[in-house]
Formats: structure tokens, sequence, C-alpha cells
């Protein structure tokens, strides 16, 4: 998804800088820390959420459980009136007042949620088996295809799991969790060593 | 009744135990009895026991779906304290525990009531306020119950881990007079002791219905072996509650729920006391086999499968490995499921109903098994007097429309 | 740990989801008009059946939303989910 | 010692790879492939273990899984160490050090066979007719006799160092048990193409082919077809071969619980891999291959060691090269026991005769078995064995009529050193039943059977009934196309219906010997006296017959009740080889047919399973999340001490070093701390408090519904102390909203409640006004959140922020406005809940470390000082303001802790509202939020303390209520305290007593707000 890998501003401090320092090289599950982006949280009736797909640049997917793209940017699908909006960049504010103005007058939410969360990347050819010791989906290709994001569990922690490739996938938790699904990963990468 | 010793376990012996005689007898029900109670589970038992005992009320038929003793009595954990922090509650166990304490002498028959202690666990400031609250009122009421420092956790049970985990131990409450009892002797001694009073204990018979006369009172019940009549009924079905209640029209505040308990391989003696936290939401104890019996809350939905899941059981034990990591290699033996009937306020109810005639003795939750002696004998009290025992006269049905809850668990207290 | 069929996501696995109690008992238009009784009837009673219940879950750590289903409570086994709102289907009695 | 009953070739063992293992302290070798018991039994070793309550001597009764006497110790060093494993589970490898269990001093003399002796005196049940007086003694001197006998092994003492993993996957088809049922059905669906799963808890896959010797399929020895059929499985993408492990649990929606043990078998397991990992698989379909478990026969003696199920020595002959003697006696009411003596005759075992139950001998075995010259004796029994550590003998009696009742003739004793029984076959239908299927008793066979199933599960092969290897192969292949069939219908019932047997598309040409159903329930005959005889039904937890009739006499009639008075079938086996012994006792004890008789309930797990297993990586920092905030390292490096608030770790005070190199402890801290706020600045982490944005056109109106409050009229820009109550009228939870527009809420919760609340305004805001136009978002991790207290707050912050009038009259006390701070973008509230001037700096998380030591470095000229909860706690108690969940326990209405005030009365309805109504929630007994000052300024009451009247009243002693709060307040130079006490506002100004254990101390009881009661220095 929205990759960038350096931290952005000097002024701020993300929860995995540490533990992702001192990381294995597993060839076969892969886990990094990825920079910062904006996110906003969308929630609206009907009405508005075309207007907001518009300005986003990416419509909101209306399908259950997917992921649209474009222009390096993503609308996540969370719930039917839920959605997660990815902009590659640390300053939401020129997103959100974009966004904030063609909605203007339509029922909808929009919250910055952009500090509220951090995303790791698993990847390899044994993610998913890595991910399913604390995620109770059905990781396999069929059932959990590319374009797939939802929010579900990893341990005893929430997260938004998305799938980029086959082999590759994100997982956006919120900060203070962060570090227990690093360690978590950690714990079950192990044995790939 | 014939009686239980040591001398006479001899005696027999000498003749290849070919003289002893049934526990209890199997009758068929009569056409009509005083009072009839429905389940033969530690509670109906015991409310049959007391009503012959205590109350001359021995025309008393016990009715059982299933096999005495066979539903929550021979599922549970068998723990047995009663440092509760509401008068009300810290009476109603109190004397359920005074009772434990004579009760394989009244009963003849040993329930081995092993008053080792339980111990609950502080790991946060909030517990350590509440545990002391619990402790303060418990002095006051007359009930025995005692802060521990996290030290002297430790050298109560020694096996604990008590500083190398996510949420350390702080301190804890012991009850010493608090133990474990024999739940299947309960059962069957009570069941042995009500028999010899003339108490008929019918066995697989379900009550299909509660027949009500004219007035609304009560008249009788349906059951599988047919109508049995009766002026009294109380209802002393755990899980069941609802289904019958319904049976006489009667809407519950109660719903059942999953709980689940498991136990080890047995080994040998490795943990000498009862051993509580509702913070990570375990308990453990050893039986005098040998296994480490072990519990925790219920499973989230309703339900009457008795069977709980999988992902309640690996968040006990974890809590269990967390407790006492030398633990991690034991196996699991048996793992079961009961059904529980859970009050809004985790109190119980033993009271009169809206039906004449028509009592019920219910919502015990997680912790029916220690209050069993008490339970029964207040309920024989209501059932016989058509009102309640001081003791019960708050565990009322009208108290959730009056707002007069008695929240042991809002007041913090553990769940069980 | 069973598997709930979400109306919005589809079959997903048990911890996902947060029981919500029984269905269908809807918050009193006018609370100040019930008597006490009545209150307490909507707070606290239950049906609690043995056999189907019409109950809430939340899909907590899906799509977040409320939704309805019929369970058996002997097997735990679902009849059904539907979305909140919509009226429990007539699929026999519930309880026995 | 060498090898002396190892065979001289033949077994699956490696016989180029010898391994030496310790056995009780003594060194012995065996070989790569050997299990414990296969390795002991060849080197002459039967006595194993000794009984649960006699303490009688034993030896290996089976091969496997369903073994009750071999048990025992296993350590790779102190911590790693297992009790109770079975020795016929127990892979052998190089170093393996075990040692027998439950006996003192030593196994072959052990004091506690003093049991034996009396157990004439210890009958079913002996422990509840006893040991009841003098009333007490139980607990003192009897239970602690009676737990130290009990028991088996002994628990580690140790914290288990090893790693377990616990994984969830899914699967098209999975089938339990690699027999030939089993894999002929993996066969069948991996060619349909689906996704299978093949497990099996020995550590070879092959089930009973690994102990053939002559059968043949499809023309190769069966050996030979095994390694054909697993190499093409291997071969299969879509399919996954998992050797040990056990299907332990079947749970709801075809949810089967595996038990894979990764290192178990390892001389040296790394670091890197688990010891045992947990598989939570959803398989589509189910076939269960489970096969069947060989019965006992009980007969007097028959736990000496050296009596062992029948077709189980055959298995440590044939698969592990391993005799179990130099001459054997079979015992047995079915073919296995021909096949055995067979089998044993051509291994160099001498046959000395076969005992035969059954009346009649026909068949193809056992012609076999006369034409090879063995003794074989139809309608005899055996009724006792001789020898003390080790069988020397078997006495044999004729049967003159059916079996179960007619008397026995003369006996002859036939000296042997091992006695070998079969009694049949039961189905293993464990997983069956635990799937909720329904068991049906079938007459021809003797055995319950899979009946109708509740799962997407068939059965295959023997765990069905079905016997002859051909037949098995057959059925196993039709029910895995069966099975890869219905897996592709997602619309497919929960069941399918279960193919007959040799409804297969492909045949399996198989030459093997057909053992039938013939088999012998209950105890055999004997003419020996029942009362003195011991015929075990239970090995394990030595369980005898007469036992089991005692039970029936006293009146124990359902199973259930035998079960729980003798402890039959209770033991670490779980009655796999006694339930239907049981069964059939009771049944001729109460003259009822089996099936009348009923069945015990087969519980998970199928074997015992480890608890490491269940917790996983749970453990330490991984047992729960361990939540920090932005600046939890800024305090860590500052020396805080940290407290656990749900799953935060929250700064609890900052002691500073002293001089003398110590640290202040915690009261020295929070006075110093306090003090600092009171008189010119603090700052305090406030992140983990939760934050909700409510947005939308509704907002307003759904706050007025969710919150006891009325915010209809709050202008944007303006913050409010909300409550927010249960239906039930009791506090839920506080926290301060602010408004910042007409459609946008910043609203706060308490740390503990944040999830809690969020849910709780969800529920309503779908299920009870989903017409309202308005969303929820959690915000709680969006904020970090900086407490900037005392009088010099503003001259601390003002420089720092850009976009903000900080004036008092720009920006007065409870007001909310966004601006920039470090060009960070922030909502900065003016709030207090310390009673001093206060802002509260909201920016986004990631900047919250930075913008903290900015106004930390902002704030040395006036000596800003951080502080932890504690000091927090006290400063709000000066000024009497409440903790949700200290102040109330979820039994207190807005009015008994002074909220009155936030209750908007005009509101028609609010959550809760109704609920403060009724009569009992405005009774004048009610517990109050009150004051409290000890007569001693110096004395700080105990939190939790109860308040009585009359500390000298008789037990049980009328409470008024207790202490809620309690702290020594340095400002102010005495104790504080607040309480809840019945009546209490109208107490104010009496005395009350709290007593304690050792004295009663004297309170008075005040006003709650002890600092500052008008509130000036709110403004500065």
């Amino acid at each position: 998804m929205v990759e960038t890998t350096a931290t952005a501003e000097p002024l701020a401090h993300y929860p995995l800088d540490a533990l992702a320092a001192g990381t294995r090289a597993i060839g076969a599950a892969r886990l990094t820390a990825l920079g910062p982006v904006s996110r906003l949280a969308f929630r609206g009736r009907e009405a508005a959420i075309q207007a907001a797909g518009e300005a986003f640049g990416v419509a909101l997917p209306r399908e259950a459980n997917r992921r649209n793209t474009a222009n390096g940017r993503h609308a996540l699908w969370l719930g039917p009136d839920e959605w997660i909006l990815l902009a590659p960049g640390a300053d939401p504010a020129p997103l959100f007042a974009a966004i904030e103005t063609a909605t203007t007058g339509l029922p909808h939410s929009l919250v910055d949620v952009s500090a509220r969360s951090v995303t790791l990347e698993v990847a390899g050819s044994k993610a998913a088996y890595v991910l399913n010791q604390g995620n109770p989906l059905d990781l396999s290709l069929d059932a959990f295809p590319v374009g797939t994001s939802t929010r579900t569990l990893f341990h005893k922690a929430e997260i938004v799991l998305s799938r980029i490739t086959p082999d590759t996938f994100h997982v956006d938790v919120w900060r203070s969790f962060a570090p227990y699904v690093w360690e978590m990963l950690e714990d079950a990468r192990r044995e790939l060593a | 009744m014939q009686k239980f010793s040591g001398f006479e376990l001899f005696r027999r012996a000498l003749g290849g135990h070919k003289s002893w005689q049934p526990q209890w007898r199997n009758p068929e029900p009569k056409a009509e009895y005083d009072v009839i109670i429905v389940g033969a589970g530690g509670h109906g038992l015991a409310a049959a026991y007391y009503l012959a005992k205590e109350h001359g009320i021995t025309r008393v038929a016990v009715i059982e779906r299933g096999w005495l003793g066979g539903g929550n009595t021979g599922r549970n954990t068998t723990i047995v304290r009663s440092n509760y922090l509401f008068d009300e509650s810290a009476a109603l166990y109190e004397h359920a525990v005074k009772l434990w304490e004579g009760l394989s002498q009244d009963l003849n028959y040993n329930v081995m009531y092993s008053a080792r202690g339980v111990l609950m666990l502080a790991h946060n400031h909030h517990d350590e306020i509440s545990f002391k609250r619990h402790v303060h009122a418990n002095r006051l009421n007359g009930v025995d119950n005692e802060w521990l420092s996290a030290e002297q956790v430790k050298e109560f049970c020694p096996p604990l881990n008590i500083r190398s985990m996510r949420y350390p131990i702080i301190g804890g409450a012991l009850q010493r007079r608090g133990g474990t009892a024999r739940h299947d002797a309960v059962a069957w001694g009570f069941a042995r002791a009500a028999d010899s009073r003339g108490v008929d204990i019918i066995q697989n018979c379900e009550v299909t219905g509660i027949r009500r006369g004219p007035s609304g009172a009560v008249e009788g019940v349906e059951t599988s072996k047919g109508f049995i009549r009766a002026k009294k009924v109380g209802v002393s079905a755990a899980g069941h509650t609802s289904v019958v209640m319904a049976m006489a029209g009667v809407r519950m505040p109660l719903e059942s729920y999953p709980l689940q308990a498991l136990v080890s391989e047995p080994v040998k003696p490795a943990f000498p006391t009862v051993v509580m936290s509702n913070t990570i939401h375990a308990y453990i104890s050893q039986s005098d086999k040998g296994e480490m019996v072990i519990g925790a809350g219920t499973d989230a939905y309703t339900s009457y499968s008795q069977r709980g899941a999988l992902h309640v059981t690996t968040h006990t034990l974890d809590a269990i490995c967390e407790l006492v990591p030398q633990f991690r290699r034991l196996r699991m033996l048996r793992n079961w499921g009961g059904i529980v009937d859970v009050t809004p306020d985790r109190s119980p109810i033993i009271a009169k109903t809206p039906v004449p005639g028509l009592y019920v003795n219910c919502g015990w939750g997680t912790g029916g098994f220690k209050a069993t002696p008490g339970s029964g004998n207040v309920f024989a009290h209501t059932i016989a007097k058509d009102e309640p025992h001081k003791i019960n006269a708050p565990f009322t049905l009208e108290r959730f429309r009056d707002g007069f809850l008695i929240d042991e668990a809002a007041a913090a207290a553990v769940a069980h | 740990m069973l598997i709930i069929n979400c109306p919005w996501c589809g079959a997903r696995p048990e911890i996902e989801f947060r029981y919500g109690g029984e269905a269908h008992v809807a918050r009193p238009a006018d609370p100040a008009a019930m008597s006490d009784q009545e209150w307490a009837d909507f707070l606290y009673n239950r049906t609690n059946p043995k056999g189907l219940h019409a109950e809430r879950w939340r899909h907590i750590h899906g799509c977040g939303r409320y939704f309805n289903a019929v369970r058996d409570t002997v097997s735990d086994f679902f009849v059904t989910t539907y979305k909140a709102g919509e009226p429990r289907p007539d699929i026999g009695e519930s309880g026995q | 010692m060498t090898n002396r009953f190892r065979t001289h070739s033949g077994g699956r063992i490696d016989r180029g790879a010898p391994v030496s293992f310790r056995f009780d302290g003594k060194t012995y070798s065996g070989f790569k492939g050997d299990t414990l018991a296969s390795a002991l039994i060849a080197n002459g070793v039967h006595l194993v273990g000794r009984s649960f309550k006699y303490h009688r001597p034993r030896g290996f009764l089976s091969a496997g899984s369903d073994e009750p006497n071999a048990l025992v110790n296993v350590a790779r060093d102190a911590a790693r160490m297992s009790p109770n494993l079975r020795a016929t589970q127990v892979e052998l490898y190089e170093g393996l050090k075990a040692t027998s269990q439950n006996r003192w001093p030593s196994l072959g003399f052990d004091a506690g066979a003093a049991n034996d002796f009396v157990s004439p005196f210890l009958p079913a049940g002996f422990y509840y007719k006893t040991f009841m007086w003098p009333a007490g003694a139980w607990k003192r001197f009897y239970e602690p006799k009676i737990r130290a006998m009990a028991g088996l092994g002994v628990a580690p003492t140790l914290p288990d160092p090893d790693r377990y993993t616990q994984n969830y996957a899914y699967c098209d088809v999975l089938v339990v048990g690699s027999g030939p049922a089993g894999l002929a059905a993996a066969l069948a669906a991996a060619e349909s193409g689906a996704t299978v799963w093949l497990v099996d808890e020995q550590p070879e896959l092959g089930g009973s082919l690994l102990a053939e010797r002559t059968a043949t399929i499809e023309g190769k020895p069966a050996q030979q077809w095994l390694s054909d059929t697993l190499a093409t499985l291997a071969a299969k993408d879509n399919v996954t071969l998992l050797p040990r492990t056990t299907a332990f649990a079947y749970f709801p929606h075809n949810m089967i619980a595996l038990a894979e043990r990764v290192t178990e078998h390892l001389a040296a397991p790394g670091a890197d891999l688990p010891r045992e990992r947990l598989w939570q698989l959803r398989a589509r379909e189910v076939v269960l291959a489970t096969g069947a478990l060989e019965r006992p026969l009980v007969f007097p003696d028959n736990d000496r060691p050296g009596v062992l199920l029948a077709d189980s020595a055959r298995t440590y002959l044939n698969r592990y090269g391993a005799k179990p003697g130099d001459r054997a006696v079979i015992f047995t009411a079915c073919d296995a026991g021909y096949r055995t003596a067979l089998d044993l005759a051509a291994g160099g075992v001498a046959v000395v005769a076969v005992a035969d139950l059954r009346r009649e001998v026909h068949g193809e075995l056992p012609a076999r078995a006369l034409a090879a010259g063995i003794d074989v004796r139809p309608a005899t029994v055996v009724t006792g064995t001789t020898g003390r550590l080790r069988v020397s003998g078997a006495r044999l009696a004729k049967i003159k009529g059916g079996p179960s009742v007619d008397p026995v003739g003369a006996s002859e004793t036939l000296a042997c050193d091992t006695v070998l029984m079969s009694g049949g076959f039961t189905p293993s239908v464990h997983l069956f039943s635990q799937s909720r299927g329904k068991l049906v008793w079938d007459a021809a066979s003797g055995a319950y059977l899979p009946g109708s199933s509740v799962e997407r599960e068939r059965s295959a092969g023997a765990c069905r009934g079905i016997t002859g290897l051909q037949r098995v192969l057959e059925d196993g292949y039709g029910q895995g196309e069966a099975a890869a069939r219905a897996s592709r219908d997602a619309s497919s019932p929960a069941r399918g219906a279960t193919p007959p047997p040799g409804a297969s598309s492909k045949s399996f040409p198989a030459q093997a010997d057909d053992l039938g159903t013939d088999g012998f329930i209950g105890a055999t005959p004997h003419a020996r006296n029942p009362a003195f005889t011991k015929a075990f039904v239970d090995w394990q937890n030595d369980v005898t017959a007469k036992d089991i009739t005692l039970a029936t006499r006293e009146g124990f009639r359902s199973i259930e009740h035998v079960k729980r008075y003798t402890t039959t079938g209770m033991a670490t086996d779980q009655g796999k080889t006694s339930n239907m012994n049981t069964l059939g006792i009771v049944a001729e004890a109460l003259g009822e047919s089996v099936p009348k008789i009923g069945l015990t309930t087969f519980r998970p797990p199928f074997t015992p399973t480890t608890f490491g297993l269940f917790a996983g990586a749970a453990r330490g920092d991984q047992f729960d999340p361990v939540r920090k905030t932005a600046i939890h390292d800024w305090a860590a490096e500052h020396g805080a001490a940290f407290e656990d608030v749900s799953l935060w770790k929250r700064a609890w005070y900052f002691p500073k070093a002293l001089p003398d190199g110590r640290r202040e402890d915690l009261h020295a801290a929070v006075a110093r701390e306090c003090k600092a706020v009171r008189s010119s600045v603090g700052m305090f982490d406030a992140s983990t408090l939760g934050k909700i944005e409510v947005v939308g056109p509704d907002a307003a109106e759904f706050m007025n519904r969710m919150y006891t409050n009325a915010w209809a009229k709050l202008e944007p820009g303006r913050l409010r102390y909300g409550v927010m109550l249960r239906e039930d009228g009791f506090v839920m939870d506080d926290g301060v909203v602010g408004r910042l527009s007409s459609d946008r809420f910043h609203v706060t919760t308490t740390t503990g409640g944040a999830p809690r609340v969020l849910a709780h305004m969800e529920d309503y805001l779908q299920t009870e006004w989903p017409e309202l136009d308005v969303w929820l978002t959690s915000t709680t991790e969006q904020w970090a959140v900086i407490a900037v207290q005392g009088p010099k707050a503003r001259e601390v912050l003002a420089p720092l922020i850009e976009g903000i009038d900080l004036a008092k009259e720009a920006f007065p006390h409870m007001s909310v406005r966004e601006g920039t701070i470090l060009g960070v973008p922030t909502r900065l509230f003016s709030v207090s809940f310390t009673g001093e001037l206060g802002f509260e700096v909201n920016v986004p998380a990631h900047y919250g470390r930075a913008v903290w030591e900015a106004i930390f470095a902002a704030g040395q000229p006036f000596g800003i000082t951080p502080y932890g909860t504690e000091t927090m706690h006290v400063l709000r108690a000066e000024k009497g303001y409440i903790i949700v969940g200290q102040e109330t326990d979820g039994t207190q209405v807005p009015d008994d802790v002074n909220l009155g005030w936030a209750v908007g009365k005009a509101k028609k309805d609010f959550v809760g509202k109704r609920s403060l109504a009724r009569a009992s929630m405005s009774a004048p007994d009610r517990k109050q939020l009150v004051g409290l000052r000890t007569t001693d300024p110096k004395v700080v009451l105990e939190e939790g303390a109860q308040i009585v009247a009359d500390p000298k009243a008789p037990v049980p002693v009328p409470m008024l209520g207790f202490v809620t709060s309690s702290y020594y307040s340095a400002v102010l130079g005495h104790s504080i305290a607040l309480a809840v006490i019945k009546g209490g506002r109208a107490r104010i100004g009496t005395r009350l007593s709290v007593p304690m254990p050792d004295r009663v101390i004297e309170v008075e009881i005040v006003e709650p707000v002890f600092y500052d009661p008008k509130g000036e220095r709110l403004n500065g």
C-alpha cells in the first residue's frame, strides 16, 4: 500500500522504531515497519459516499472487505458505512479539507486518525502461515485474495489486515498495540529462522 | 439408614461387602406429595432433606430429568467460601459454611469438606481496594477474611509466581475457612439422608408442565411419568430454571451460560490451597486425587449445549500458566461444560413467586456449589412456612423491579 | 469457536464477534410512561429459551455492525442471521 | 543389558541406529524407531509402574495411547520434566532419561503396596463411609494422608522454558487416522483436488498397517503399499501429512483441535522450534478413520506385568521386533488371539496355549493355528495368574456352559512369562461422539457405532465397525470421495449421507485376515470367590469387577453414577480400555441389556494435552498487550514508577534521586509533586484517557440521549463534564466533552472505560436509533494528551502555542481551541482535574514526546514537575472530584456521588433516566459521597475500610459505608478521605468510627471538597 520508509519528520516518534532496528532477517516471512501515512476515517450516508470518493480520488468500495486503489491512494471498506482512506504523506490536513469541502451538507463524519495506528508489512512465502498463528481467518488466496482488507484480530490485538500481493500483507494496528503485534510476529517467525 | 463408619466398613469387608444396602431407593412416583422439588442437584436434594429434617415434611418428591447430582453439582470445581461483600450475601454464604463444617457428621457421609483456604489474588490497586473493602466488611460481619501482602501470598502458596509476570501479584485476600468439598458426595449424602427420611427421589423423570388451578395456584406437575399432585412446588433447576418457570408462565431475570472446567492428570501434592484471580480470569485447586481443578468465567453466549469454546479454555490456561508457570507441562485430562443461570446482579433468587405455591431457587451463576447446604436450608424454610427465612428475605424476584439489587459483581467481587 | 455468518462480511470466526443478548427487546419509546414492573421486564427479564433464540451479535472486530441471529441454544448451530432492524424470520417457535 | 527379546530381523526400527537411554537410573539400548515401551520389552523389562490405589506392580498393557499402566516421567533437565507420559508413546532418542512413578523407595519394592494387603477394607467409595470422626480430622489428618498416596507423577517445580505455538488453519477434508481407511480416504480426497490434511497421533503414518506381516494390498506387501501410498500423498501440493498429531477435540462447526508434537522426539531440539503446536483446524468435511481399540478381558489377576493385549503384543513383535516373552499363553474371545499366536510362533515365541472363551472355534485363523501345532482350547478361560513382579503362570479352566453364567471346571496352571488377551475390538468413536453425533448400539457386533451425524463428518473403516482389510480400504476410499464431493458444495447440509461400505469407485484387492466382530464384554467367569479376587476393569485406577458390582448393589444404577462412585474410566486413559467392560458388568449386575445402561460422555481431550499448548505464546509481556503512551519512554528514562491500569502502563510517580543515592519513596515523591502543582506548575501524561469523536448532524441529539447532561446549548469551543449511566441508572463513566463545532464533539472517557463506552454508544446508535445521522470514531490513540496544571500553566504554555489566545477572557476555563504547538496541530483544552488553572494539550500521538519535551523545557524556569497518577489522585481528591470505579462501583446513581447537578432535569429521556425514577434510587439512606477527616491528622485511613456508628456493637456490626479514597495531603498538612456513607450528607459535622483490627479510628464527616471550595484557583 502506501509506502514510505523513512521517518518523515524530526519531531515524530513511532512505536516500532526501536524494535524494527533489531529484527532478524528471515526470508520466508520478512517483517518491516512502514513509514507514516495519512489516515482518515470516513463514515457517511449514501449521499455522501460518492462525493467523498471523488474528492479523495478513489471510489469508495461498496463490496465488503475490499480495497480500491488509485494514484497511490487506497480506500478500504471496513463496514457498510465505514472506510479508511490512506494517502501518502504525513500531513492529512489538505486531504481532510478537500473531502470536508466536497461533502459539506451531506450526512457524514470525517476524522483524522493518521497518528492512531502504524503499519507493518509481513512478506514472504510463509507470510500467511505466520499471520495465521494469531489471525483466525482463512488466508488462502481463494478466501482472502489480493485486494482484501478487513478489520480482524491478531492474538489479543485488533488489526486491519490487507493482502497486497499473494505473499505480502500489511497490518495496520493501533500504536500502543503495535509492539505487542510485532513481538508476536517475531515469535511466530522464529521457527522459520 | 445403614450407618457408615470405619467399623462398619471393616465388619462388612469380612463378608466381602455383600451386605451393603442401596444408598437410596429407586421409587416410582406416588400420586401426590406435600412438596415437589424440581431438580435433584445438591440444592434440591438439600431442600428436601431439610424439609424432612427441620420441618417434618416428609411427603416430598425430588424429580430429576437425568440422574441425581448430574448437573452443575457434578460438574463444578467445588470451591466453598463465604467472603462476600454485602451483608445479605455474607449472611447467606456464611450460613452455608457453618453447615459445611458439620455436614459429614450430619449426613453420615464424608463430603470431604477441606478448609484449605481460598486465596484471591490482587494484581492492581483497584483489586487491593476492593479486597480490603471485603476484608473489613467480612470482619465486621463475623466472616473470616484477611489481607495478605505479596510475600505472605507466596508463603501461603509457594507454587505461585508473584513477580515475573504481566500483572504481578500485589497481595491477596485469604479466607482460611474456605476450601473445597467432594461434589458427588454432597449430592449422594443429601440423597441418602433425605431418602432415609422418606423423601422419594425420582430419577429419569422429566417435568413437562406445571399445572395451575383456577385460582392460579399450583396443583402439581406433569411429568414423563404422569401427573403428580402437590400444592407446593419448589423449582431448583439451575440452568433450566427459565424453561421450567416458563411452564408456569413466569418470566425470569435469568440467562443460562456455558461454564467450563477442566482437570489435569493427577500428580502428587503440588498446590496447597484454592487460588482465584478475577483479574486474569482463572482459578485452581488440587483435588484429593491429585488433579489440578481449573475453571474461569462463563462463555460469551447463552447456551444449553453443555460445552464451551476452545478459545475460552486457552485463555483460562494461559492465565493458569502465568500464575504457575511450572504447570505448563502438566496436561489437561478432561474438559467439560455446565449450564449456569445468571441473574443481572449475580446474586441468587430464593423466593416465593407471583404464582401461589410455586417457589424458586436459582440464579447461582458460577458459584452455587458453595451455598448448597445453606441454600437448601433456607429454601426448605421458605417452602415450609410460605415465607422466606430472614437470611433469604432480600433475595427476592421483586428486587429487580424495585432496584434493591445485591450487586456482588458490580462490587468487584470475584465472580465465583 | 463458532462460525458466524455476518450479514455484511460473510462467515467469520466467533472471536471476531461480541454477543449482545436477546434480540428484539426494543427500548420503550416512552420509558417514563412505564410502570416499575414493565420497566423491570424490559431491563431484566429474558426469554432464555432452550431451543431457537433470536439474539444480537456485533462483528466488533470486523465491520463493527450489530446484527441479529437465530441460534439453537441446544446445539449452538445458527439457523440464520439478518441485519439489525429486519424482523425476526418466521422459523418456528422459540424455546421448548 | 542386551536386547535379549529382540527378534533377529524385521520391524520398522532402524537396526543401524542404536540408541542408549536410561530407565530408573539403569542404562539400556534400543534402536531409532523404538518407543520407550518397545525398547524396554526388547530388554525384557515389563515392570514399569505401580497402580494408583493398591500400588500393585504393573507392566505394559497396550502399545498405544490407550496405555493405562506404563506411565513414566521423562526429564531433559530439571525444568523440562514431564510426568505421566505413556512409555508406549515416548519415542526413543539418544540420552533419554525416564523414571517410573508412584513408588517408594523403588519400583521393585514399593512401601505403598501395603495398600494391596488391606484392599478388602478399601472397596469402591470407602472414603465416603469413613474418616468422619472426629469432625475436623478429615482436613488435618486423613486428607493429607490420602493426598500423599494419591496422584501419579510429580509436577515440575521449575517454569517450563519451552515454547508452544498455535496456528489457525483451513482445509477441505480432514482425515483423522492414517490406517488403511484413513489412507484410502486421503487418497480419494486428494485425487479430487481437495485440500486434504491427514493426521495421526503416531510418529509414523500407517496405523495398523505398520504391524502387518503377511497382508497384501493391490498385490504388494502391505508395508510396501503403505510407503508407496505415503509417497503418492506427500508428492501432492494439496495434501498435508501430520504424524505425531493428535486430533484431541471436536468443536462445533467442524473445528478440530490438533496437538502436534514438534520436538519431543528429538535428542537436541533447536531453540527456535516450538515443543508443540496447537492447530485450530476448520475443515469443510471430516473423515474419522480412528480405528478400533482392543479390549482387555476381565479375569482374576489380569494385571500382572507380562499380561498384555494380544494385538499390542503383535505390534511389539512385528513393528518393533520386540518379543513380549519366551512363552505365551493367549486368552481370547475373538480371532485376534490366533493372529497374534501365529505371528508369535513365526517370531520365535513359544505359544503354550490359546484359551478361547468361545464355545466353538472355527474359521481360518484358528484352523491355521491348529495346523501350526498350537494348543487351541475352546471354551476355556484364564481364572488367575501367578507371579509377583512378572507373570509366571496362567491358570486355565474349562467352561461347562455359556461363557458368562456357567461354573467352570478344574483348573490347570501353565507356566509362561506372558499372557496375551483379546476381548475383541471397540470402535473408537470418541471424536464422533464429541461432535455430538448419535451413537447406536449394534447388537450384531456388540458395539456402539456412529449413527446420525451432526457435523459435516463421516466415519470410515474400523471406527464404524467395518472389518476386513479390503472392505476397510474401500470404505475409506468411498468416504474420502464423498467428503471431497461434499466439500465443494457450500450449501451442503450439516450432514452428508454416509455411503454404505464398499461404495467406492475404486477397488483395493487385499489379502489379509478378517478378524470379524466377535468379542466379549464384561467379566469372564471363574469359580473363585469374587469377593476376594481382583479382576481388573480399570487398571490405572485399580477398579475391579467386584467394585462395580458393589456400586450397583448400593443403588448406583446410572452408568455415570457407577463411574463416579468407583472411578472406573476416570484415569488418564479416560476409560479407553475399561468403559465397555464396565458396561458389561453393570448390565449383568442389573439384569439389563448393555444399551439400556447408557454410555458415559466422551469428553475432550482424546488424550491428555499439555497446558502449555493452550497457553501458547501468551506469557509475560505477551500475556496481554502492554499498552504504552507516546510519552512512556520519556517517563521511564526519568525514573518513573509505573502502574497497570487496564492494559496500560501509566507513570505512577516520578521518584527523584536523593543526595545519598537512594530514590524518593512514593510518599515523598507525591508530596513534592503535589506541592509543585499547587504552587507553580506540573505536567501529567493523560494520553490513556479514552477519546471518541462524535460527528454528524445529529451529534448533539445523540449526546443528549447518551449522557445525563444537556448538550444542545453547549457552544462550539466549550467543554462540559459529562456523566453517562447504564440503562439501570447507575453511573457507568464520566469525562470532559468538547464541542468543536455544531456537529463535532470530542468526548473523553476514563482510561479503563474507553472500549466499554464506545461499545455502549454503538449499541444504542445502531440498534435503537439507527435514524440518527451521527458516527463514532475512536481517537484514543490519535491524541497524546499532556496536562499542564498549576498557577504557572499559562505562562509555560503561552510562548509555545500559536493560533490560540490563552488570555483568560479569550480562553476561559472549560474551553477548547484549535491551534498549533511547535507547528504541530493541537486541540487545547482549558480544563482542570486538580483544581488549579490547567490545560490539556492534545497533539497527534507521533508528536507527543516532542511536545512533552518542549513543554518540559519551557517549564524549567518555573520548576515544572512531571507527576504521575498517584499525585493526580491526591489532587483531585483534595477537590472532591470522583473517579469512576473508585468512588463508584456500579451501584451509585449520580446523586449518590454529588453529581445530581449534571442530570438534565428538563430532558425527557436519556439512557438510565427511567431507572432513576424508582423509589429506591432516591431513598434517604442511600450511601452518599462525603469527606472524612481523622481526629489525628496524621492517620491515613485504609481505602476499603468500613465506617460504623458503634464499633462496639455485636457481630454482625451494622455498617454505614466505606472509605473510597484516602491520602495524606502534603499541601493541607493532614490526611483526607472520601467515603460513601448511608445518608452521608445529613451526617456532615458528625463523628463516626472506622474499626480496624487493632484499633478504632474516629472520623468527622465533612464536605468532600478539602481545598479551595469556592474554585477560585481554576482561573489562575
